[in-house]
């Protein structure tokens, strides 16, 4: 970090041990950097475990909005060795470490000697002046504030806004462990290396900081949904925890099932009333769903899954994000039906898509998967406010009792060239009519006659070039006449960005696409990656699977695989290393 | 008038305990006066789970193992229907067990017509979890009243036997009305014979026992209930007749309170909704 | 059928209402065949309901061993005029039809006039003179008996051995029946046509005759297969049914579970003791399992899976084949993890496969799938006899007490090149260890640090290496040297091997592979496409799902997908006359 | 000595009820003096699912809701280990309550310790199926102990609590000597209080209700028990001690009849068998 340049880009790590409540420090951060006009990052790692394990909050601090976290971290508050040790790789050669010493020094072994490192035995005067542990959060941000050249006003009114839910006997003590830590920072000798940093002020349009369960959330009840049914999994609660916050206020449900088989049944049985119905999960709850997920397409009954998948195989790492289910979701279920997969890059992308995906099945009257990944799920950041007017409820096929009479014969599964059957819902009177997973005749009789079941087929398969021209549009960028691409979606989406500004910037001209529809391919993924030489597909499983679904649907031969499946995503420095250096040594002819 | 689904003619073999079923669903909707279109009928996957088609109403095949969420998926999304679930005990106790544990537990007003035939039937013969003997293995069998009486919440539990229609009607009638009333979950076992690969009408005939007509029977104590069921099954008879029924709050009852609007018919056009939205965003601002 | 040359390869349909006993007139045909030295191919045409609904059992009776039924039918014995109409447009040109008129005469609009047709009352006779009209099987029997010029001896001696079940009391009238049946064909004016066949007697090896399931569960426990939990679906319950049979004599245990999750839980729980496990099901079971595959793959528990595909999507058509879930067998389940999928090609292979997947199952310490269609699972067919002899359990890494106490130190999860860690199971004397889906280290104990985290995917991943070369190989023929290609797999071998008999007969030179590994794709599967100039994938399903995974794992851009989804199998000569147009169209530079 | 696992440290909050219930495990494994290695712990998913990793024996972190199949598959491959599954309340009565009424059941000799703190606590206090209150719904809890009571064939159901480690002990005991007889499943019910997300000592400290002490309780009746664990209920009490004890015969038993052999430890050489399949393979010949 050369702290002129690096001031309208910073990431800050606050590491402790889990439940600790150090994670807090973070929160007025933000609060701190949000009125000086700084977009945002904000991740979390923590151990899938309540108290213990390493938990920590990582934000970025930038100038320019910014979907992903910074290659390396500038400022670090620890509460512990572990987190020092943990992060030590990581650090810029001029980052500052605020230590928590109260155990022992701080063991700077692996750090660069460019490190600066400030100790100060937060929890140990916290336990001393104000009889209790947790007080070192407020005091360590107090001395960061110092450190940060924020007058004491504006920091305690950022700790004052972000402690308002505290009583005023506890947020007292903050104030002062936080006053404190400004006097410590102050008196120390740590003043000796001067207070390095000055933030910037600016001025920023408003923006939304939310993350992406609570943005398809709100995408999907923006669109009419009105029935939720979900089971908690990490990390797809908040989707759960969201709707049944905001759901009954509007009149609709949502409700916490017993199991996952409930919980996509209950909702296949909502959504057969007509009432726009969601599911959320992840990873081992979303290999539970196939089953109904294939209902939905064969009994064709319009629903919303959404899978905010984390890393596997099974069990896996609950709280770490990969993009390993990509095939199954395209996959999964038994036997052949239509069903549209689609992947948002960011929270404000989540709104958007949560609103298509609400539409879509509503259209195609099957199944609609919602593709994030943790890090879109769970990371927070700036973003520009919903444009709620571009969102209305689209009813498909559905039809009034009016409509209904005017029929002279109905049947549930009639035939036609868009494959999408006319709708009465129960309750319509002269409507009456049976729904079922068995291969059927347009009166939803079951029958096995060949014929038959080939018009059947035909008719579910035709849905999907219904909407076709309608599904969500990738996001291209870079060099539009580049002949090298990059291909990714999902937490990949900031990072192929940024990475592509990068590549221009230093010669090696690049466009990206970021897919925003992953099943069916789009005919523009294959014009993209016909435009280039080739592509880098960048995505976080082993196996390369965007790019073997790009492969095997247009046997492209151009893909270059990059993947990662370790739980940490990649660094956009390491993005633009590899991409260089493969393209200088293409341009040398050694390698193919 | 529009020509829409009739129902159509049972496929089930001759004999089959099914048929007596059906008969009673269809005269209880009648004894009621249920309106076809404000009754859905969701059944199960088996032999009994044809039973849809042969009812005029709206109908649906759920997922072997899954009627009780979809139907309860139903009737929160829609309480003003009439909602029906049937199946199998393969279907309600094997692979349903656990949904059947909770839909006691909620207590939604939809009825839950369960025949037990002892058998999977449509996949030819296998025992199901109230086959009276397993071999190789000692189970015995499950009974679904007793699992009723102790899941707190249950509030209508009965039995009756195909083979007695006038008291299967009666129960089924009493059935569609503690649901119809809100008062909650309906479960009515039928024990169905399956003529093909376990014919019981010989040995249930003389089994079934009506605890309506014992003296002194109440109905609504759960403790009394558990007691004559499990003293009447050592006997080796089958109870049968409103064994249980309670004042337990409905599941729905419960979303009913806070501005609850009939999800299946809120009108969520933009217009309407809009500045609720927006407030919610709101407190994203930043 | 001209009568000289058809003798030695025909094809023979009867039909009638579900449950109404009229296949047995099938099993008495197939030991009059089987006796005359045939190769039998014997398929069934169900509603999935017990009573009512068609029922037809058809089979191939032919000189040469054949695996598939005939392009055309022609001898039906049918019981009502739906059958008949159903049949019409399968039957050869000089087909004979024997039906029962008891209801009301044939109405044969829909026949060519060659078709011959012999009207009898079966059932009122059967009524009239035996008081049940079940006896109008014998009856029938009886009638083509003399149709085939078979003497009375012979015929009623394989009457008998068919029904030699029934008490006496029950046989003696049937065999009254079956004399009756051959009185009508001699007085009845049926005579005037003469007694069209006369039957081969040939002389053949002794065969096996049996289905697939069957064989599987044979091969499963010829590996030393001891332990089986399923639940009943069509059409996989054979194989449950079958080791309830077999299992307990060797000591063994197959039970029925209460759920598709419970069976494949249930079997891991018992893999993890070390006996040999297989669970089995149909699609959408399958699809309830995934959670569980997945399971397998990450907690490294060795389990085969088998899938008898019925047609799809949710529940379909269940007494139908399909090839419909290539893709989720290979996909499902979240997460990425080694694992095997194989496909034989009939009984015979199914015996193979099941022992070989038995093994590999051991060998990585993970899934394997055998994925079979309706067709394979329940065709019953003639195959030369099972070679026990080389059959031989094998252990994989399993240690004995002793190689465990010669160990400086046991984990559960060491890392190895092979990627499969020696193993104690429980009840071993100090080698308590740690089981987990949870990403871990080699102790078991959770861990999400990234460095672990890599080296147990890559350790895991390597599994596949570590057998690939004893992976089942696929079956080629045709003419070695051809530039045009078919691969298929499971019902389609027997029709692939056929069509390229005929195609290479009549000048168009075609070679063929049938796939055996599914996944992974073998290195043999790429060269076989690339040694040729185009390859006819043939599948029974409507995506392609075989083609499109060759396609994704090689880009040949040469292959050409023939699909099928209506639930009745390709016929051989329909294979033929595509194949050949489209060649012959190739030829002319019409078609790329 | 090959050096292999020993059990690490447990990773709850401070405070957490699964403290105790890991303890009792301990102890009560050393009270009967069980060798380790003869000794498989399964878990399910959540806090009470790392219990496993605590103690000195084979270990298994199970698939959420799916201990007890596990459990089952493991016991039936090899009858000679203890084996004991633990998970919680949402595992068990949740995602799991389907085989719960199986194991029931079908009575392996399995132990099931069932840690109830009425909460998900892994996943950060949703209510769980025994959460006393769950808006906006007006469901009532699940009792595991009714719950085995309503299956026949049930024959080990008791309830301790995680802060009264003395009756806690006892009944872990009787648990593993239960399953250790060979006498069927052994349900172990412990209130284990959540101290992060549901905070219940205080609550249940007043409420919990040793039934052993209640002056001529019989543990071996079933309609007795019944009665007593609803009529305590209704008196906002909580049931503790052994309150079902019955000689139902045990799952495995069946099997271990005809030749069973210990599936897990068959030679299955082929030089053994040959004649055996060579036999079977004679039924298909044609
Ligand atoms: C997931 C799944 N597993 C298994 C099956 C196969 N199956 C169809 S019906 C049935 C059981 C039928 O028994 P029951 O519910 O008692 O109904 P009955 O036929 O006796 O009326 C089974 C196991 C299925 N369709 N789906
Ligand atoms: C299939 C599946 N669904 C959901 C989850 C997420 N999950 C993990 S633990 C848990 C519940 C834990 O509650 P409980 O069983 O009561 O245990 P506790 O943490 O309270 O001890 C859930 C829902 C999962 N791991 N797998
Ligand atoms: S098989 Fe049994 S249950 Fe099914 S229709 Fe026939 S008699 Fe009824
Ligand atoms: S969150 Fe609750 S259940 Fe989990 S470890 Fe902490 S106290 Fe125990
Ligand atoms: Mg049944
Ligand atoms: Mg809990």
């Amino acid at each position: 970090m050369t702290i002129s340049a690096k001031l309208d880009d910073l990431t800050i790590m606050v590491a402790g041990q889990g439940g600790d409540g150090s994670l807090t420090v973070m929160n007025v951060l933000s609060e701190l950097f949000g009125r000086r006009g700084y977009h945002l990052y904000k991740s979390r790692n923590v151990a899938s475990r309540i108290k213990g394990g390493i938990a920590a909050a990582q934000m970025r601090a930038s100038v320019i909005s910014r979907g992903c976290t910074g290659d390396q971290i500038d400022l670090v508050v620890a509460f512990d060795q572990e987190a020092v040790t943990n992060v030590g790789a990581d650090l810029s050669p001029d980052a500052v470490v605020v230590f928590d010493s109260s155990d022992k020094p701080l063991d700077r072994r692996n750090l660069a000697d460019s490190v600066r490192v400030i100790e100060i035995p937060f929890g140990r005067y916290a336990v001393r002046d104000l009889r209790r542990d947790l007080f070192k959060n407020s005091m360590s941000f107090g001395v960061i504030s110092q450190l940060m050249n924020i007058d004491q006003d504006e920091a305690e009114d950022c700790l004052r806004h972000t402690l308002h839910r505290l009583p005023e006997r506890v947020l007292l003590p903050n104030i002062d462990s936080f006053a404190d830590g400004r006097k410590f920072a102050l008196a120390d000798k740590i003043a000796s290396g001067g207070y390095p940093w000055h933030l910037e002020r600016v001025t920023r349009a408003k923006h939304l900081m939310i993350n992406g369960n609570d943005a398809i959330a709100f995408g999907f009840m923006a669109a009419g949904g009105r029935f939720f049914c979900g089971y908690p999994i990490t990390p797809a609660t908040e989707i759960l925890e969201w709707l049944q916050k905001h759901l009954p206020a509007m009149g609709g449900v949502a409700m916490q099932a017993e199991d996952e088989l409930a919980a996509i049944n209950i909702a296949l049985g909502a959504a057969m009333t007509g009432v726009r119905t969601m599911t959320a999960t992840s990873s081992p709850g979303f290999s539970l769903m196939a089953e109904g997920i294939s209902h939905s397409g064969s009994a064709e009954i319009p629903l919303v899954i959404t899978n905010s998948q984390r890393a596997g195989p099974s069990t896996g790492m609950p709280t770490k994000p990969e993009q390993s289910d990509i095939a199954m979701m395209i996959h999964c279920g038994n036997g052949e039906f239509p069903r549209v997969v689609l992947a948002p890059g960011d929270p404000g992308d989540c709104f958007k898509i949560g609103a298509a995906a609400t539409n879509l099945a509503q259209r195609i009257q099957g199944p609609v998967i919602i593709a994030v990944d943790q890090a879109v799920a769970q990371d927070a950041r700036s973003v520009t406010p919903f444009d709620l007017e571009a969102v209305e409820p689209h009813d498909g096929a559905r039809m009034s009792e009016d409509a209904l009479q005017a029929m002279a014969t109905y049947r549930r599964y009639e035939l036609n060239p868009s494959g999408v059957s006319p709708w009465a819902v129960p309750g319509t009177k002269g409507g009456m009519s049976l729904v079922t997973g068995n291969e059927r005749n347009e009166w939803g009789l079951v029958t096995t006659v060949p014929a038959k079941r080939r018009e059947m087929m035909e008719k579910r398969a035709a849905k999907i070039d219904h909407v076709r021209a309608d599904l969500p549009k990738g996001i291209r960028g870079g060099d539009r006449a580049a002949r090298v691409g990059i291909i990714g979606c999902g937490m990949q989406s900031g990072v192929i960005a940024e990475a592509s500004e990068r590549l221009n910037a230093r010669g090696t001209p690049v466009q990206y696409l970021q897919v925003r529809t992953l099943w069916p391919v789009l005919d523009e993924t294959a014009e993209f990656i016909r435009s280039c030489d080739h592509v880098y597909v960048v995505e976080h499983n082993g196996e390369g699977q965007l790019a073997h679904l790009l492969d095997g649907h247009g046997a492209f031969g151009n893909l270059r695989s990059l993947t990662k499946n370790d739980g940490v995503p990649f660094r956009c420095a390491d993005l633009v290393r590899h991409i260089a250096t493969f393209e200088a040594n293409t341009m040398h002819g050694d390698a193919a | 008038m529009t020509i829409t689904f009739t129902p159509s003619h049972p496929i089930w073999c001759a004999g089959c305990g099914h048929f007596g079923v059906k008969n009673a669903i269809v005269n209880a909707l009648a004894a009621i006066d249920q309106p076809a279109h404000d009754t859905m009928v969701l059944a199960g996957i088996g032999c009994s789970g044809t039973i849809q088609n042969n009812i005029d109403s709206y109908g649906y095949h759920a997922l072997h193992g899954r009627v009780l969420p979809t139907a309860l998926g139903v009737k929160l999304a829609n309480p003003d229907l009439m909602v029906i679930a049937a199946g199998g005990d393969g279907d309600g106790y094997a692979i349903g067990a656990g949904h059947l544990v909770h839909a006691f537990k909620r207590n939604p007003s939809v009825v839950y017509v369960l025949m037990n035939n002892g058998i999977y039937g449509l996949t030819k013969g296998q025992r199901s979890p109230t086959a009276e003997q397993i071999d190789p293995t000692t189970e015995r069998s499950i009974d679904g009243i007793s699992l009723g009486l102790s899941i707190p919440g249950s509030s209508f539990l009965a039995r009756a036997y195909s083979g007695a229609a006038d008291q299967l009607n009666a129960v089924m009638v009493a059935a569609l009305q503690h649901a119809a009333a809100g008062r909650g979950f309906a479960f009515v076992e039928v024990m169905s014979p399956c003529v093909t690969y376990n014919d019981t009408y010989a040995d249930w005939s003389g089994r079934v026992t009506d605890v309506t007509a014992m003296e002194g029977y109440d109905p609504t104590s759960r403790i009394a209930a558990f007691s004559t069921v499990h003293t009447l099954a050592e006997q080796g008879r089958i109870p049968t007749g409103l064994i249980y029924q309670s004042d337990a709050p409905s599941y729905e009852s419960a979303w009913k309170k806070e501005g609850f609007n009939v999800p299946a018919r809120i009108d969520v056009s933009r217009s309407i909704h809009q500045n609720s939205y927006s407030s919610i965003m709101e407190k994203y601002a930043f």
